[in-house]
């Protein structure tokens, strides 16, 4: 993509971005065409809300960013992502990590047959900057989630789903980012700890100015914190704005915060689903 | 242009290339060397072909198919296992098939097996006369009375050929017989049976081994201080490879042989006139003259021997499998003929006939020097009179098991 | 009948002591030597999660490189210098052409791939050595030779100086290997790609550098074990047989474990030169083929992940 | 089955399970200490707690994958002291789990056919021939099993391996694969993780018709409050592998011990 | 768009469930069916029928077996060659006991006996995973082959210690021994090789083959939903040792025409084993294509040379054809780690939106 391009996508030229997607599109298993021209751009310093419902794209957008496709058998045909001034596409992961772009994945992921605290460890292992800051950094981690520290010593394959996620999300934070791409950190946490978890987000971008890219199911809560919002269905970019304006449209309200008519509705009285005829006679 | 084709099953690859490759290298070197110097024999040449086994029944049976369609005169299959496959195609598609001095035993029967032919000698000519060496050593047969004599073997079917021939001459004579088998998955790991030899302190021991079985084997009795000078090989055991690798432990250690090591004959000279110095070779150099290398160039002047009588018999220039059978049936290869061919003293005369597809010849010992095979003892025969019947139960067995296997048909030459 | 098997063996431990010793150090140096292979898998298998059925043939290519190298001329030394560099060469290649593109297969793809290798290394080890078997420059490199026998228990136990070399070179080299994979940065990085390889690139450990450094470091315990058995009997082809008799090593140690490959090694040689040589007889001899599975079998129903391996996670 | 009203208390009937007393430790992490709680016919069973609190090994005791220490299971009046994972299956207890564990080369429709596996009883000879009662018997479940599929409106992804749906539509797929089993006991692991307000709507809406139509009784465990007060006919909530409370929705929306170890600000 | 099943309306569940539910499909395997069983055995010449095509569908046949073991029940086996073996043996000491019995009952029958043994190593499946069952596969597989040579029962005290294969008849035809045409015996090969690989996909599309997935995909969830673990390993080990004891029986009796037991050894589990993962694990059609793959591209690549008029040494073309093969495996699995069963799909579903790219 040429420069003259970027310049027209970048959308606000005033705030620097630190990351541009522009225009993907992405193919599993070269038949599978899943996004069809996604464009977005995380300024810095920015949290930025991915939404949209179950199979959009978000994970997958998130892996083009994070250059992990290849090991999906997914591949970026067209358009650029470009994270800090380089072209993601010519970067491993690992570079990528190095330059301060890390991803939570979805579904937890942790190393199963390794404790808890050689989980964070692993994160920290693109730093070169010593064991004592290594250690700093994990009280932190700690700090934040307590009840990691109670069950530090074992093995990340049996703790619980929740213990997990919050593991996962530590030991991104152990690699001392400067964008976090989380997917759905909140899956599978006890309300209190999904609160912590987006408090944890708002301090780390206030007080040390990470960047965030949130894919997110519970909106309410990201549209909460983030100040962009984009919302993807089918593998397009259906709408976009500021968090504000965006939790104020009247269909983000009925369809992602369950809010109609002003006021929250019962999941009892949630719509009876017609039956359909069925397939076959 | 008319020729006679040879192929010839060998294998440069694979855990046993390294008795296949010396073998392979004299067996085409001969062949090419009468193509150079004669013009292939009888003023026909020779179209020879390699075709690679790997040892390997599978891809011997794909070679022999692949040159059945060629109109080969005879096959040389190279590995028990393949010959095994081959003996019941060979009367069917008329083509001979010479495992010379390995395959099935009991093919040596031309009665049952008019396709299949065994010279020199069987394993169990080998055999014996492995136990005729030592009893001489020992003083004469009745003293081999309460010795025991062992076998170390590879645990496969050509490992254990030597067995029934063993057992009856222990009963016979009196000694016993210790079994020591090799999985071919341990051929290089041999310790804790040389340990159980240790245990037992035979007096003698066969060595019936294959690839690298052997070397392990001779490291190990010489690391267990087994008398070198009781360690007798199979002819299939007296590789250079063999004893090299266990350095001066091996000195003393001899193998049967029917066929002398060295390049002091005529015909070995001609080769590297003819072939290894014209650069038609793969052999190396130095190599040449080897007793493996010399087993290769024996197997083809068989090989041509036979082709040349089927010549004389029909009087046809360009013969095909059936005549060469007929020529194998009839070998008489006299100290005259071998002289002639540039080998006197090279090997021992050979004679095949109807019935006898082997001939039971006789070998001596070749022991290591420490850097070559040298020829130790006399030219031994073997006991003709233990080994025939057991050859001719066990062909009469083979036939009764294959049921259906067909009567010769194919008439005995007069000569014979 | 049960006389035989449950008293005689024991009888003639007791009457002939040297043997029993001398069985028990053949054991020893098996195993050792057992170990020593079953290393070479286990490094692969942490890093990668990689069954690598190329080890075998990575022991005789070392190997060959070695003595094809001296043959050719090289001072031994510089042979050997050499040859772990060609080893290196073979682990970025690898890495560069085989293990990249396939990241994140599942295990069983991984270890299709190795045996592709393992073809491919066939033939051009072949192509280049030729298949001749070739005899170890074992005292051009120093190895000591000869034997030392001791006069002991009313008979004699004999050690091969070679033996006690490769006992001790073995067990530096395990010791070494496993403090360097147990405690370093390194090492946790490898067990956490062993674990998943989508999740260790996620964290951004290279998989590119990890990967070279182990298989970087499988050749060269390749190396060492391809002299080990090379000068044992001699190299050729047929010593990847040998490479076979790691499985039950590494199953029954746990294909995880460097300590486990060590202890399994020594389990396995022992139990299976006692076996053969007093149970042995009942059957035949020749048993050793089979004996080392069985033992393995017994231990991994007691232990599922073998006697060190990382318990097997069960839970959902 | 259903009471014409609807009203809860006509549609609950005897304890269908209880678990008496139960403990369960791994090595020196307790997981679950002395927990009793009962469900009841007919009715939907919330069970909440922080993450950790051994939600899911409750459910892995109840289902047999997890032998208890200590303590007594009575499921249809028989009491034990651990539940088999065979014995669970066949006497009518079905689950969906946490890390969604689908079979995963296989596509939505055999994954739901597998539930039928216990239904299904012909014999291999006429399977290997596929003739007679083998066909017979597979149309019969397909049929089944297409009721199912049609009403998780999964029709579409019929054919897909399940590995390559999205997570919402996996969950979906395991549903339906724990109602081919016909349950008398459904036992639902997080089923609305990581979805939207839309999904988590329309897997309210399958619960709960589960529970009317087929009078399945339902254990569920779920973090979003909304879903479990509205849904639930009563709550237990675990602390620590402790029992800290236990009873309707609102008693324990109010509860102070509930609202400090879990819910943080009263919802 | 030639190849779509747009258009296509299943009516009732039984046609759903059918093996080819699409009209070109059905068309491409009547195709494929005529031509093996009609053109090839009417005009391939002896080396293409005794050397190629029997030889590839005996290693269809056992790569079918391994793979109900392996691609379907995700249980690890290197144990394949012993149980080919064990059909073998059987197989020759039936028809030798039983000379009356026609030998193809007995080709058939000695897959139980191999089935039986299958199901002995296959007990410790329950305890054990993943490569470490390889363990207990490979105890079979050593011990098996131990024993074809130590029993000399098994090989009715033939000094060769081999089987020797008698001939037999059917009609008057000799089927088995040298005398029969190698057209005879490839026909007899096709036809058991037709009949299993049909019997083997009404397996895996009933009850017994989503067992087995369940099990392979996540035992631990098939468990829960009343899965009998152990039965449904052990029926797997018996079906696929059935499977690998006949084409066991076929290659001794109708392809080698004799045997030493070196030839039931580890390099043949192995074989298969690739065969199995090249063309795709928990794929019939897969099987088919992984033989091919393994046993006739070396084949064809060892010809290539000579067909060229490149002047190279058999041996010489030995090595390179090691090094293409090695390098195509990784190469193959590059492009799809799937095997080519699903290079296959995925074709069939490039042709599906043809013209279109997806
Ligand atoms: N490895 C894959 N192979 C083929 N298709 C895939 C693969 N991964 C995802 N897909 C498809 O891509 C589409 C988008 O998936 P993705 O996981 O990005 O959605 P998502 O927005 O993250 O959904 P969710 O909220 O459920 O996580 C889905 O339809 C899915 O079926
Ligand atoms: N198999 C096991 N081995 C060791 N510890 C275990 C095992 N299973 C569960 N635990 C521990 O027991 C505790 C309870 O786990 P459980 O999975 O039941 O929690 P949970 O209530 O489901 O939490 P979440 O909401 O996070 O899923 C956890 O601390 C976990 O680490
Ligand atoms: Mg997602
Ligand atoms: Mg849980």
């Amino acid at each position: 993509m040429t420069a003259a391009a970027q310049d027209k996508l970048a959308p606000t030229p005033a705030t620097e971005t630190i990351l541009a997607v522009n225009n993907i599109e992405v193919i599993y298993d070269h038949v599978i065409l899943v996004l069809k021209g996604v464009s977005l751009a995380v300024p810095k310093g920015g949290i930025v809300a991915l939404l949209g419902a179950n199979g959009a794209g978000k994970t997958t957008t998130l892996k083009a960013i994070s250059n992990l496709l290849h090991a999906e058998r997914g591949d970026v045909t067209k358009g650029s992502i470009i994270f800090d001034g380089a072209e993601v596409q010519d970067q491993s992961p690992n570079d990528l990590v190095k330059r301060g772009c890390i991803q939570v994945m979805e579904g937890r992921h942790c190393f199963g047959h390794l404790s808890i605290e050689e989980n964070l460890l692993t994160g920290a292992f693109t730093r070169r900057d010593g064991k004592a800051a290594i250690r700093r950094d994990m009280e932190k981690v700690y700090a934040y989630f307590p009840r990691l520290r109670e069950r530090r010593n074992s093995l990340a394959g049996y703790t619980s789903g929740g213990e997990q996620q919050m593991c996962a999300v530590g030991r991104a934070l152990m690699s001392k980012p400067k964008m976090i791409l989380l997917d759905e950190p909140s899956m599978g946490l006890a309300p209190q700890i999904v609160e912590e978890i987006f408090e944890i987000v708002k301090d780390l971008n206030a007080k040390e100015g990470v960047s965030f890219l949130l894919a997110e199911q519970n909106t309410n809560m990201a549209l909460k914190y983030a100040t962009y919002g984009y919302i993807l269905e089918n593998g397009r970019v259906v709408m976009d704005g500021d968090a504000k304006s965006l939790a104020d449209n009247a269909d983000v309200k009925e369809f992602y915060l369950g809010i109609s008519e002003g006021r929250r509705k019962s999941f009892r009285e949630g719509k009876h689903y017609r039956r359909r005829k069925r397939w076959l006679a | 242009q008319d020729t006679i084709y040879v192929p010839l099953f060998t294998y440069r690859t694979g855990p046993f290339a390294g008795s296949g490759i010396p073998i392979a290298n004299g067996m085409s070197d001969y062949l090419t060397m009468l193509n150079e110097r004669d013009g292939g024999i009888g003023g026909v040449k020779l179209a020879i072909e390699e075709c690679e086994t790997g040892y390997d029944t599978k891809k011997g049976v794909e070679c022999y198919e692949a040159s059945k369609g060629k109109k080969p005169v005879i096959t040389n299959p190279y590995s028990t296992g393949i010959t095994l496959q081959l003996i019941p195609k060979a009367a069917v598609d008329k083509i001979p098939v010479l495992s010379m001095a390995y395959g099935l035993s009991a093919s040596a029967d031309g009665t049952n097996f008019p396709w299949v032919f065994n010279p020199p000698a069987t394993y169990w000519d080998g055999a014996s006369v492995f136990v005729k060496f030592a009893a001489q050593k020992e003083g004469g047969l009745d003293k081999l009375k309460g010795k025991k004599l062992g076998l170390v073997h590879l645990d496969a079917p050509y490992g254990k050929e030597p067995i029934p021939l063993l057992e009856a001459l222990a009963k016979e004579y009196g000694f016993e017989l210790k079994l020591y088998p090799v999985p071919a998955s341990e051929m290089q790991n041999q310790s804790s049976l040389w340990l159980n030899v240790r245990r037992d302190r035979p007096d003698w021991i066969y060595l019936q081994g294959w690839g690298a079985m052997n070397p392990t084997a001779v490291k190990e009795a010489a690391k267990i201080n087994f008398p070198m000078d009781r360690l007798i090989g199979v002819w299939w055991a007296g590789g250079d490879d063999d004893a090299r690798p266990a350095g001066d432990g091996a000195k003393g250690y001899s193998s049967l042989d029917f066929h002398a090591v060295g390049t002091d004959f005529p015909v070995i000279k001609d080769i590297q006139k003819f072939v290894v110095d014209k650069g038609k070779s793969q052999v190396q150099k130095e190599k040449v003259g080897e007793n493996l290398y010399n087993r290769g160039v024996y197997n083809s002047m068989l090989i041509a021997e036979a082709i040349r009588t089927a010549q004389k018999i029909t009087g046809k220039k360009v013969v095909t499998g059936e005549d060469v059978r007929r020529g194998l049936e009839q070998l008489d290869i006299t100290e005259a003929r071998l002289k002639e061919m540039g080998a006197a003293g090279f090997a021992s005369p050979v004679r095949t006939s109807c019935t006898d597809h082997n001939g039971h010849h006789k070998v001596f010992m070749a022991t290591w020097d420490g850097t070559k095979w040298v020829k130790s003892s006399d030219w031994m025969e073997p006991m003709k009179d233990k080994v025939r019947p057991l050859i001719e139960a066990a062909a009469k067995a083979y036939v009764e098991s294959n049921t259906g296997w067909p009567k010769r048909t194919e008439p005995c030459d007069k000569s014979s | 009948m049960l006389y035989k098997i449950f008293i005689d063996p024991f009888v003639q431990m007791g009457m002939a002591p040297d043997l029993l010793v001398q069985t028990l150090w053949d054991g020893l140096v098996a195993g050792v030597l057992y170990a020593l292979i079953a290393l070479g898998f286990v490094l692969i298998f942490k890093a990668s999660g990689v069954f690598n059925f190329a080890q075998g043939i990575m022991v005789v290519f070392a190997a060959l490189t070695l003595v094809g190298l001296h043959e050719k001329g090289v001072p031994a030394y510089v042979a050997l210098a050499m040859t772990v560099a060609v080893m290196f060469a073979l682990a970025v290649g690898v890495e560069r052409l085989m293990l990249r593109p396939l990241v994140n297969q599942p295990d069983i793809i991984l270890f299709m791939a190795t045996f592709g290798l393992t073809y491919f290394l066939i033939g051009l080890g072949e192509l280049v050595f030729g298949g001749n078997p070739k005899v170890m420059i074992a005292s051009e490199l120093g190895l000591p030779k000869g034997t030392i026998d001791i006069n002991m228990l009313g008979g004699f136990v004999s050690l091969q100086k070679i033996d006690i070399a490769a006992t001790v070179i073995a067990s530096a080299m395990v010791a070494s290997l496993a403090v360097f994979f147990q405690k370093t940065r390194v090492g946790r990085a490898l067990r956490a790609v062993a674990d998943s390889h989508k999740a260790a690139l996620s964290v951004g450990i290279s998989l590119e550098q990890i990967w070279v450094i182990v298989w970087f470091a499988a050749g060269v315990v390749a190396l060492a074990t391809g002299i080990m058995w090379g000068a044992r009997s001699e190299v050729s082809f047929a010593l990847q047989i040998i490479a076979l008799k790691a499985l039950p090593v590494l199953i029954l140690g746990g294909f995880t474990s460097i300590p486990g490959a060590i202890v399994g090694g020594l389990i396995i040689g022992i139990g299976e030169k006692l076996g053969e040589f007093y149970w042995g007889p009942l059957l035949g001899s020749g048993i050793e083929s089979w004996l080392a599975y069985f033992i393995a079998l017994l231990f991994l129903l007691y232990r599922p992940q073998g006697l060190f391996g990382e318990k097997i996670i069960e839970r959902i | 089955m259903r009471a014409p009203d609807g009203s809860p208390k006509a549609r609950i009937g005897d304890v269908l399970l209880a678990v008496e007393d139960v403990s369960l430790a791994f090595g020196g992490v307790k997981a679950i200490s002395g927990v009793s709680f009962d469900i009841r016919q007919g009715e939907i069973r919330a069970i909440i707690g922080p993450n950790g609190a051994g939600k899911t090994s409750m459910l892995n005791v109840i289902n047999g994958f997890y032998h208890p220490q200590q303590g007594r299971i009575t499921f249809k009046g028989r009491t034990r002291s651990r539940m088999r994972p065979y014995e669970a299956a066949s006497g009518g207890i079905a689950r969906t789990f946490q890390n969604v564990a689908l079979f995963r080369g296989m596509s939505a429709l055999d994954n739901i056919m597998a539930g039928r596996t216990l239904k299904m009883h012909v014999n291999f000879f006429w399977q290997v021939f596929r003739h007679g009662p083998a066909v017979r018997e597979e149309v019969e479940h397909r049929r089944f099993v297409e009721e199912i599929i049609d009403f998780l409106k999964i029709q579409d992804i019929r054919r897909t391996p399940v590995g390559r749906l999205p997570y919402g539509l996996q969950k979906r797929v395991e549903l339906g694969r724990a109602l081919a089993m016909e349950p008398e006991l459904l036992l639902l692991d997080e089923p609305m993780a990581g979805m939207n307000l839309e999904e988590k709507e329309d897997m309210s809406r399958f619960i709960l018709d589960v529970n009317e139509y087929y009078g399945t009784t339902i254990a569920l465990i779920e973090h979003d409050m909304g879903v479990v007060m509205d849904l639930s006919d009563r709550v237990v909530v675990l602390d620590h592998g402790i029992k800290i409370a236990d009873g309707t929705p609102d008693e324990v929306k109010r509860n102070q011990a509930v609202i400090d170890a879990y819910l943080g600000v009263a919802h | 768009m030639l190849y779509r099943e747009a258009g296509q309306f299943k009516t009732d569940y039984t046609k759903d469930m059918a093996v080819f539910p699409i009209l070109q499909d059905r068309i491409g395997v009547g195709v494929i069916l005529f031509i093996a069983a009609v053109i090839i055995p009417l005009f391939g010449s002896d080396f293409l029928l005794q050397a190629v095509m029997t030889p590839f569908l005996v290693f269809a046949l056992a790569t079918i077996g391994l793979n109900l073991l392996t691609g379907y029940t995700g249980l690890l086996s290197l144990g394949t060659g012993a149980f080919m073996g064990v059909g073998a043996f059987a197989c020759y000491k039936l028809t030798t006991s039983f000379p009356g019995v026609n030998v193809i009952v007995w080709i058939v029958c000695s897959g139980f006996f191999s089935a039986a043994v299958g199901v002995l190593f296959g007990l410790p499946s329950l305890r054990i995973k993943g490569f470490y069952l390889a363990v207990a596969t490979l105890a079979a597989q050593f011990f098996l082959s131990w024993c074809f040579i130590r029993v000399p029962w098994l090989f009715n005290y033939n000094v060769s210690g081999a089987i020797e294969v008698p001939q037999r008849t059917l009609f008057g035809v000799p089927i088995t021994g040298p005398n029969s045409a190698p057209v005879t015996r490839y026909l007899i090969v096709l036809a058991i090789v037709i009949v299993m690989t049909w019997l083997a996909s009404n397996l895996i599309r009933g009850r017994i083959g989503r067992m087995w997935m369940a099990v392979r995909d996540m035992d631990i969830a098939a468990e829960l939903i009343g899965i009998r673990l152990l039965n449904t390993k052990l029926l797997a080990f018996a079906v696929s040792s059935f499977y690998c004891g006949v084409a066991g029986a076929m290659m001794v009796f109708l392809w080698y025409g004799g045997a030493e037991a070196e030839v039931f050894n580890i390099n043949q589990s192995f074989t298969i084993l690739f065969m199995v993962i090249i063309g795709g694990l928990g794929s019939l059609i897969g099987s088919f294509f992984g033989a091919a793959l393994i046993y006739i591209l070396p084949i064809i690549l060892r010809f290539v040379p000579a067909e060229l008029g490149v002047p190279l040494h058999a041996a010489t073309v030995e090595h390179l054809t090691f090094i293409i093969v090695g390098a195509l495996i990784v190469v193959f699995l590059i492009v799809e780690p799937h095997g080519l069963a699903r290079l296959w799909q995925i074709g069939k579903q490039k042709l599906r939106v043809w013209p279109f790219p997806y």
